[in-house]
C-alpha cells in the first residue's frame, strides 16, 4: 500500500506504472468511482450566447434528450454548474463576462468550445468586435466544431468530454493540484481588450508566415 | 402505559433508521422526479448512469449516487464580503427542522415495538403544535442564505421567501385547526387513531376543503412549482441559494425534499389516515402502535400515501407556471385565508351536528356544508379573479 | 405634438437620522436565463417593483454590416442566416428581395412558391419556439417548450432535406433557390402541415385559458396604439396594439396577393403581453391556411431565374422589407457599381422593438419585465447583429 | 404593392429641399430636418407616422469618371471629384394610408458630422440614431440620450467609418474574402 506515496513528479515508464498500479489498487478504483460519478453527472451552465444556443437547447430537447446522460440540469448560476458550454460567438464586449463567469464556477469544471465562432471566431473572424476563439482566455477541454454543430455533436461532444474525465486522476487533475483556476478578466481599453490573450493557456502561434510586429504594422 | 426514561439505545433506535429510510428514499425521489419529469416533457430520462464502473444503465437508478460523490468533492465557495458563519449554517438549518418532524411523524416501523415500554419516544402530546412550530424555522434558513450570501438575486429570494412562507404559514395551521377540532387532540397518534376509527378527514366536505388548502400552503412552504417564486429561475437566477456550491448546495436540495416529505408526511396524518389501510387495525389502547398483517404494513400505507402526493407534486412542477408575487400575496390573504376560516366555523357546526348522533341531520349537514363551502370558494374566485378572461380578436382580410 | 415616452415614476428615498433607504440596482445580464441570449437590463427595483430600467445592447455584436461591405454581394447571404438564427429563411428571402431591386432578375413561379412555403413554415418554427420560451419564462419548467420543440423538429427536418442545413439554410439566391426540393419533399410537408393543427389544438387547451397564464399576462405590459406606430414597431407586437398593418398585404412581395389569409389583430388599445403571445397563436393557424394553398397549387418548372454571373449592380439604392416572423425585416443596399455593396444596412425587428421595453416595464414588477422581455421576441443575432 | 410617396408636392413647400434622383431621396438640410419631419408626419396628405429604417453613409472623398458631350457633340470623360461627406437616411412609411417608403436624408460634412436629431418626431429612431451616433460619429443635436449602443463605453473611433483600422492582431489565417487578403498583402492588416 506504501507504494502508492510516490511523488507524481517521478517520471515513470509504463511498466513501474502498471506495477505500481497493482499495488495501488484502492488509488485508482477511489480514482475510478470518483470519475465515473463526476462524468455521470455533469451539469451545464445555462449559458447562450448565439445561434449555438439554440442548438444546444434542442439537444435537451424529447428528441435528442440530453438527460439520458444526467446532465438536464441546466444549472442558471455559475456556482452549481460543472461545464460552461460557450455556445457561439464571443465578441469583445461579451469576453471579459465570459471570463468572470468561468472564474466564478466552482473546481472541477470543463469548457465545451461549440461552433466555429467559440473556437475561432468562425464566419465572423474578420470582424473588428469579434474574440477570435475563446480558447484565448479560457482552457478548453472538447472543441466542438460546426456552424451550427447538430445536437447529436452536442451529445457526441458530452461524450468525449466523459472519455476524458475517465483518464484524469485526482493526483494530476488541475482542479486538485492549482486550486481553483481563476484568470485574469481582460478589461476594456480604446480599441482591444488587455490582455489580449492569457499566456497561461495561449500563446500565439510561431508560424513563419506572420511577419514580425513592426514590419505589420509599419 | 409504562413512562420509563428512555435510554440512548431506544433513541438510536428509533432515529438512525429514520435518517437512512429517508435519505436513501430523498435520492430515489430525485430519480423520479427527474424520470417523471422527463415522461411529462416526451422524454426518457437519465438511463445510462447505473452501476457504478459497469455499463449497466439499471434504469438510471445510479444517477442520484453519481450526483452526490460529485457534490462532495465539488469546491466550496463562500464569496467574498459574504457573512461566512451564517453562510454555513443556513443549508444546515434548512435541513434540521424538516429532519425533526420526519421524527415525530407516526410511523410505525416495526422496530418500535422492541423500544422499552412500547412507547414511542417522540410521541409528543402536542406533536401537531411542534410541527408548526419547528417548519417555521425553515424561513429563517431561507433568509439567512438569502441575507449572508451578499448577492442583489439571493436577496431578492430571500425576501420573498420571508413573506411568501409567513403567509402561508397561517392557512397552513388555519386547516390544521379543523382536524384538531375534530379530534379534540393534538396528538398525532390520537388524530390517526380517530380517522382509524371513524373517516379520513379527507372524505368529509371541510376535511377536503382543509385538505386542499394545507396542500396548496405546502407547496408554497416548499417553494415547489407554481409558487417557487424564492428560487425562481427565470426571474432571480437561482434565487437565495444563488451562491451556494458544492456540498451546501446538495444540503439545501436536500433540505427541501426532506421538507416535501415532511410537509407530505403532515398532511398524511392529518387528512389522509396516517398508515391506516387494509390490513391494519389501530389498537385503542396502545399509542397509535397498530396490529398489522405483516409488520410493517402500516409503515408501508403510510409512505405510499407520501409519495402520492409526491408525484402530485412534480406532476404539478412539470406543468404550471409561477405565480407573481402580489398574485401570490393576494391569493393567501384573499382566497385561502377567508375560505379556512369559514372552513371552521363550517368544521365547527358539524361537529355539534354529528354529535346527535341522527343519520339524516348528519347527511344534511354534510350537504350544506359542501354547498356553503363550494359556494364561497367560487364566490371568493370570482371575487379576486379581476378581469382576467380569454379574449376574442379580429381578422383582417 | 413630440413621440410620447414614457417617465420614471418620482421616487422620494428616506433620507432620516439613522435611517437611509436607497433602491436596489440590478444587472440583470448578459449572463441572465431568461434574457434570450447575452441582453443586459441594468434595472432600478423598490422591493420588487421596476422603477427604472435601462437596456444594454452589443454583446454579440458581430459586425455583420462591415463584414458584408467587404464581401462580395451573395457572399453575405450565409452571414443573414445568422442574424435571427430562428429565421434564415425570412432574413434571406429579405436580402434576395433587395439585391433583385439592384439587378432586375425573374424570379420562376416554382421559385416563388417555394419562397412562401419556406417563409410560411419559418413563421411555424419562430412562433412556436417564442411561445415555448415566453411560457418558460412564465415560470413552467420547461414542459411547454420541449412540447414546441418537438414539433419545431419535424419542420427542421423539411429545411434539412431541402438545404442541406437545420438552422442556416443559406437556401435562397439572387432570382430564385439554390436548389429543387427533393423528390417526396412536398407529400412529407403536406404530412407535416395537416398534422399541425392537432397540435396547436392540444397546445392552444394547455395554454390558452390557463389561469395563472391569463393571470400573469393580462394588464402586463401594455402598449398603446400611438405609442407602438411611432416607436416602429412591427409584426405581431404592432398587431397586438390594435394596428392591422402586415407587409404581406400592404406589400404583397413575392406572389403573396395569390393566397388567401387573414391577418388576426386586436381592436382594443390594450396591447398586452396576452395579445402579443395570443395573435402569435392565431398566425400560426393562418400560415398553415397559406402553407395549404400553396402546397396545391405550386407548378413545375425553374428553380432559378437567368441572373448574371457576376452581380455588379449599377449605382443605384434598394430597400427592400418583409414580414417576418418578428416584424418588418428590412435591407437597404447601396451600389456603387463594383461587385461589393457599399452600404449594407440591416433594419433589424428586434432591436427597434426593444425601443418601448421601458416604457413597458416601468411601474411592473420584476417577473413582468422578464415576461415583457419574452414577449417582444428579440433575437441576439438580430439586435445587435 | 404600396403606393410611393410622391415628392413633388414637398419641393416647393421648404427652402433647401432637394431631390436626389439617382439615390431617389429626398435631401434636407440639416437645420430644418426636424420641422420638415413633423410636417410630413402631421400632414394629411402625408402621415408619414412610421419611420422605418435610420441610417448612416460614410461617403469618402472619390474620383468619379463620367462620359460627358461637350460642346461639339464628342463624347469625353471627365473626372469629376466628389467631395467626402455623410449621409444620414430615413425610410418614411405611413400606417394610416398604407403609402411609403418616402427617403429622407440628411447631409452632413465628414469630419465634424452633425444633424438634427428625430427621434422626438418619430420614437423608433431613439436606439438607431443612437448605433449611427456609436458607429459613424454622428452628432444628433436633440436626440435624449445619446450614448455608445453597441460597443463598449471606452471604444475609440467610429468602426463602420470607411477609414477605420482594425488592431493589430497576432492570428493569421487567409481567408478567400478578397478585401482582407489583399490587405494582408499590404501588410496592413492581420486578423
Amino acid at each position: 500500500m506504501t507504494t502508492s506515496n510516490t511523488s507524481p513528479d517521478i517520471d515513470l515508464d509504463n511498466t513501474t506504472r502498471t506495477e505500481l498500479e497493482r499495488a495501488g489498487v484502492i488509488v485508482s478504483k477511489v480514482d475510478y468511482l470518483y470519475n465515473w460519478a463526476r462524468g455521470g453527472s455533469v451539469w451545464p451552465l445555462t449559458f447562450g450566447l448565439a445561434c449555438c444556443a439554440i442548438e444546444m437547447i434542442a439537444s435537451a430537447t424529447s428528441r435528442f434528450d440530453i438527460s439520458r446522460f444526467g446532465s438536464e440540469v441546466f444549472r442558471p448560476t455559475p456556482r452549481q454548474a460543472d461545464l460552461m458550454i460557450v455556445s457561439g460567438t464571443v465578441t469583445k464586449k461579451m469576453a471579459p463576462q465570459v471570463v468572470r463567469i468561468f472564474n466564478q464556477m466552482p473546481e472541477p469544471k470543463w469548457v465545451i468550445a461549440m461552433g466555429a465562432c467559440a473556437i475561432s471566431g468562425g464566419p465572423f473572424k474578420q470582424g473588428y468586435n469579434v474574440l477570435k476563439g475563446i480558447d484565448r482566455y479560457i482552457p478548453v477541454d472538447v472543441y466542438l466544431p460546426g456552424c451550427p454543430p447538430r445536437p447529436e455533436a452536442v451529445l457526441q461532444s458530452l461524450n468525449y468530454l466523459q472519455e476524458k474525465i475517465r483518464t484524469q486522476d485526482i493526483k494530476s487533475d488541475p482542479a486538485f493540484t492549482k486550486g481553483r483556476r481563476q484568470y485574469t478578466v481582460p478589461e476594456f481599453t480604446g480599441k482591444d481588450l488587455e490582455p489580449p490573450y492569457n499566456p497561461d493557456v495561449w500563446q500565439p502561434p510561431t508560424n513563419p508566415n506572420v511577419k514580425p510586429l513592426e514590419e505589420a504594422t509599419a | 402505559m409504562s413512562l420509563e426514561p428512555l435510554t440512548l439505545t431506544d433513541i438510536l433506535i428509533a432515529t438512525v433508521p429514520l435518517m437512512l429510510i429517508f435519505a436513501t428514499l430523498f435520492a430515489f425521489t430525485t430519480w423520479l422526479e427527474r424520470k417523471a419529469l422527463a415522461r411529462i416533457q416526451n422524454r426518457i430520462g437519465p438511463n445510462k448512469v447505473g452501476i457504478p464502473c459497469t455499463r449497466i444503465g439499471l434504469f438510471g437508478l445510479g444517477q442520484p449516487a453519481a450526483d452526490g460523490i460529485k457534490m462532495i468533492f465539488k469546491e466550496d465557495i463562500v464569496p467574498r464580503g459574504a457573512d461566512r458563519l451564517f453562510h454555513l449554517l443556513a443549508p444546515i438549518l434548512a435541513l434540521i427542522p424538516a429532519m425533526l418532524v420526519l421524527c415525530f411523524l407516526p410511523l410505525n416501523f416495526p422496530w418500535i415495538k422492541n423500544i422499552q415500554g412500547l412507547v414511542k419516544p417522540f410521541m409528543l402530546d402536542g406533536a401537531v403544535i411542534f410541527f408548526f412550530a419547528i417548519t417555521g424555522l425553515n424561513t429563517l434558513a431561507v433568509f439567512m442564505a438569502g441575507w449572508a450570501s451578499r448577492n442583489k438575486y439571493s436577496l431578492l429570494g430571500g425576501i420573498r421567501a420571508v413573506a411568501q412562507m409567513v403567509s402561508y404559514e397561517i392557512p397552513l395551521v388555519l386547516s390544521a385547526v379543523i382536524v384538531v377540532m375534530m379530534v379534540g387532540s393534538l396528538n398525532a397518534a390520537e388524530i390517526v387513531k380517530e380517522q382509524a376509527d371513524e373517516y379520513w378527514f379527507i372524505l368529509s366536505p371541510w376535511g377536503f376543503t382543509a385538505f386542499v388548502i394545507f396542500f396548496i400552503a405546502a407547496l408554497a412552504e416548499t417553494n415547489r412549482s407554481p409558487f417557487d417564486l424564492p428560487e425562481a429561475e427565470s426571474e432571480i437566477i437561482a434565487g437565495y441559494f444563488t451562491e451556494y456550491s458544492g456540498f451546501k448546495f446538495a444540503l439545501f436540495f436536500l433540505g427541501e425534499y426532506i421538507a416535501m416529505f415532511a410537509i407530505s408526511g403532515l398532511a398524511v396524518t392529518l387528512f389522509l389516515g396516517g398508515g391506516d389501510g387494509p390490513g391494519v387495525t389501530m389498537n385503542p389502547e396502545d399509542q397509535g402502535l397498530a396490529t398489522e398483517a405483516f409488520p410493517g404494513l402500516s409503515a408501508v400505507w403510510f409512505l405510499a400515501k407520501i409519495f402520492a402526493l409526491i408525484a402530485v407534486m412534480i406532476w404539478l412542477r412539470g406543468t404550471l407556471p409561477r405565480l407573481r408575487v402580489d398574485q401570490l400575496m393576494g391569493f393567501a390573504w384573499k382566497f385561502m385565508l377567508p375560505l379556512s376560516i369559514l372552513n371552521i366555523l363550517v368544521a365547527g357546526f358539524a361537529w355539534h351536528a354529528e354529535q346527535l348522533d341522527n343519520t339524516i341531520i348528519t347527511v344534511i349537514t354534510w350537504v350544506i356544508s359542501f354547498a356553503v363551502l363550494y359556494g364561497a370558494a367560487s364566490g371568493l374566485n370570482q371575487l379576486n379573479r379581476g378581469k382576467v378572461r380569454p379574449r376574442e380578436y379580429k381578422y383582417a382580410e | 405634438m413630440s413621440s410620447p415616452t414614457a417617465t420614471a415614476p418620482n421616487y422620494e428615498l428616506i433620507q432620516q437620522d439613522g435611517l437611509e433607504t436607497s433602491l436596489l440596482e440590478v444587472s440583470m445580464g448578459p449572463h441572465h436565463p431568461s434574457t434570450h441570449g447575452v441582453f443586459r437590463m441594468d434595472v432600478k427595483l423598490d422591493g420588487e417593483t421596476v422603477v427604472d430600467l435601462q437596456p444594454v445592447f452589443g454583446y454579440l455584436h458581430r459586425n455583420h454590416e462591415k463584414l458584408a461591405e467587404n464581401m462580395s454581394y451573395l457572399a453575405s447571404m450565409p452571414f443573414t442566416d445568422r442574424l435571427d438564427y430562428f429565421n434564415s429563411m425570412t432574413n434571406n428571402w429579405a436580402y434576395a428581395l433587395a439585391a433583385e431591386k439592384l439587378v432586375e432578375i425573374e424570379v420562376p413561379e416554382r421559385a416563388e412558391y417555394l419562397r412562401v412555403i419556406m417563409a410560411e413554415l419559418t413563421r411555424l418554427v419562430n412562433h412556436i419556439s417564442l411561445v415555448g420560451f415566453f411560457i418558460n419564462d412564465l415560470g413552467a419548467l420547461g414542459t411547454p417548450l420541449l412540447y414546441a420543440f418537438r414539433e419545431r423538429e419535424k419542420i427542421m427536418d423539411l429545411f434539412e432535406q431541402a438545404s442541406g442545413a437545420r438552422m442556416m439554410c443559406n437556401y435562397f439566391r439572387f432570382g430564385g433557390l439554390r436548389n429543387d426540393v427533393p423528390e417526396g419533399w412536398l407529400d412529407r410537408t403536406r404530412e407535416v402541415v395537416d398534422r399541425f393543427p392537432d397540435f396547436l389544438d392540444e397546445y392552444e387547451k394547455l395554454l390558452c385559458e390557463n389561469e395563472i397564464i391569463l393571470s400573469r399576462t393580462q394588464g402586463v405590459g401594455c402598449l398603446s396604439r400611438d405609442l407602438a406606430i411611432s416607436a416602429g414597431i412591427t409584426g405581431p407586437m404592432l398587431r397586438a396594439s390594435g394596428v392591422n398593418y402586415d407587409i404581406r398585404k400592404v406589400d404583397q412581395y413575392g406572389i403573396y396577393n395569390r393566397f388567401k389569409f387573414r391577418v388576426p389583430y386586436t381592436d382594443d388599445d390594450v396591447g398586452d403581453c396576452y395579445d402579443r403571445f395570443m395573435i402569435r397563436m392565431l398566425e400560426m393557424r393562418e400560415s398553415i391556411e397559406i402553407l395549404k394553398q400553396a402546397l396545391r397549387d405550386i407548378p413545375g418548372g425553374d428553380i432559378i431565374g437567368k441572373a448574371p454571373k457576376i452581380f455588379k449592380p449599377k449605382p443605384a439604392e434598394a430597400y427592400a422589407r418583409v414580414e417576418g416572423p418578428k416584424g418588418e425585416l428590412g435591407f437597404y443596399l447601396i451600389a456603387d457599381g463594383t461587385p461589393k455593396p457599399y452600404r449594407y444596412r440591416v433594419r433589424p425587428p428586434s432591436l427597434i422593438n426593444l425601443t418601448v421595453l421601458r416604457d413597458m416595464c416601468l411601474s411592473q414588477k420584476i417577473a413582468d419585465a422578464v415576461v415583457i422581455l419574452g414577449s417582444i421576441d428579440i433575437v441576439l443575432g438580430e439586435v445587435d447583429r | 404593392m404600396s403606393h410611393t410617396v410622391g415628392h413633388e408636392p414637398i419641393l416647393g413647400k421648404f427652402p433647401g429641399l432637394e431631390w436626389d434622383e439617382e439615390a431617389g431621396a429626398l435631401v434636407v438640410p440639416a437645420a430644418q430636418a426636424a420641422k420638415i419631419a413633423t410636417w410630413l408626419r402631421d400632414n394629411d396628405a402625408f402621415l408619414l407616422d412610421y419611420c422605418s429604417n435610420v441610417t448612416g453613409v460614410d461617403y469618402l472623398e472619390r474620383e468619379i469618371k463620367e462620359k460627358v458631350t461637350n460642346e461639339a457633340g464628342k463624347t469625353e470623360t471627365v473626372i469629376r471629384i466628389e467631395p467626402s461627406r455623410m449621409d444620414i437616411v430615413y425610410h418614411l412609411y405611413s400606417m394610416q394610408k398604407q403609402t411609403g417608403p418616402l427617403v429622407l436624408k440628411q447631409r452632413t460634412n465628414r469630419e465634424q458630422p452633425e444633424v438634427e436629431s428625430l427621434t422626438p418626431v418619430w420614437r423608433s429612431c431613439e436606439l438607431q440614431e443612437r448605433e449611427v451616433y456609436d458607429l459613424f460619429g454622428v452628432n444628433f443635436m436633440g436626440h435624449p440620450d445619446q450614448r455608445r449602443i453597441l460597443m463598449w463605453d471606452e471604444f475609440e473611433g467610429h468602426p463602420m467609418r470607411k477609414d477605420y483600422t482594425e488592431p493589430f492582431d497576432y492570428e493569421w489565417e487567409p481567408t478567400p474574402h478578397d478585401e482582407v487578403l489583399e490587405r494582408h498583402q499590404r501588410g496592413k492588416v492581420i486578423v
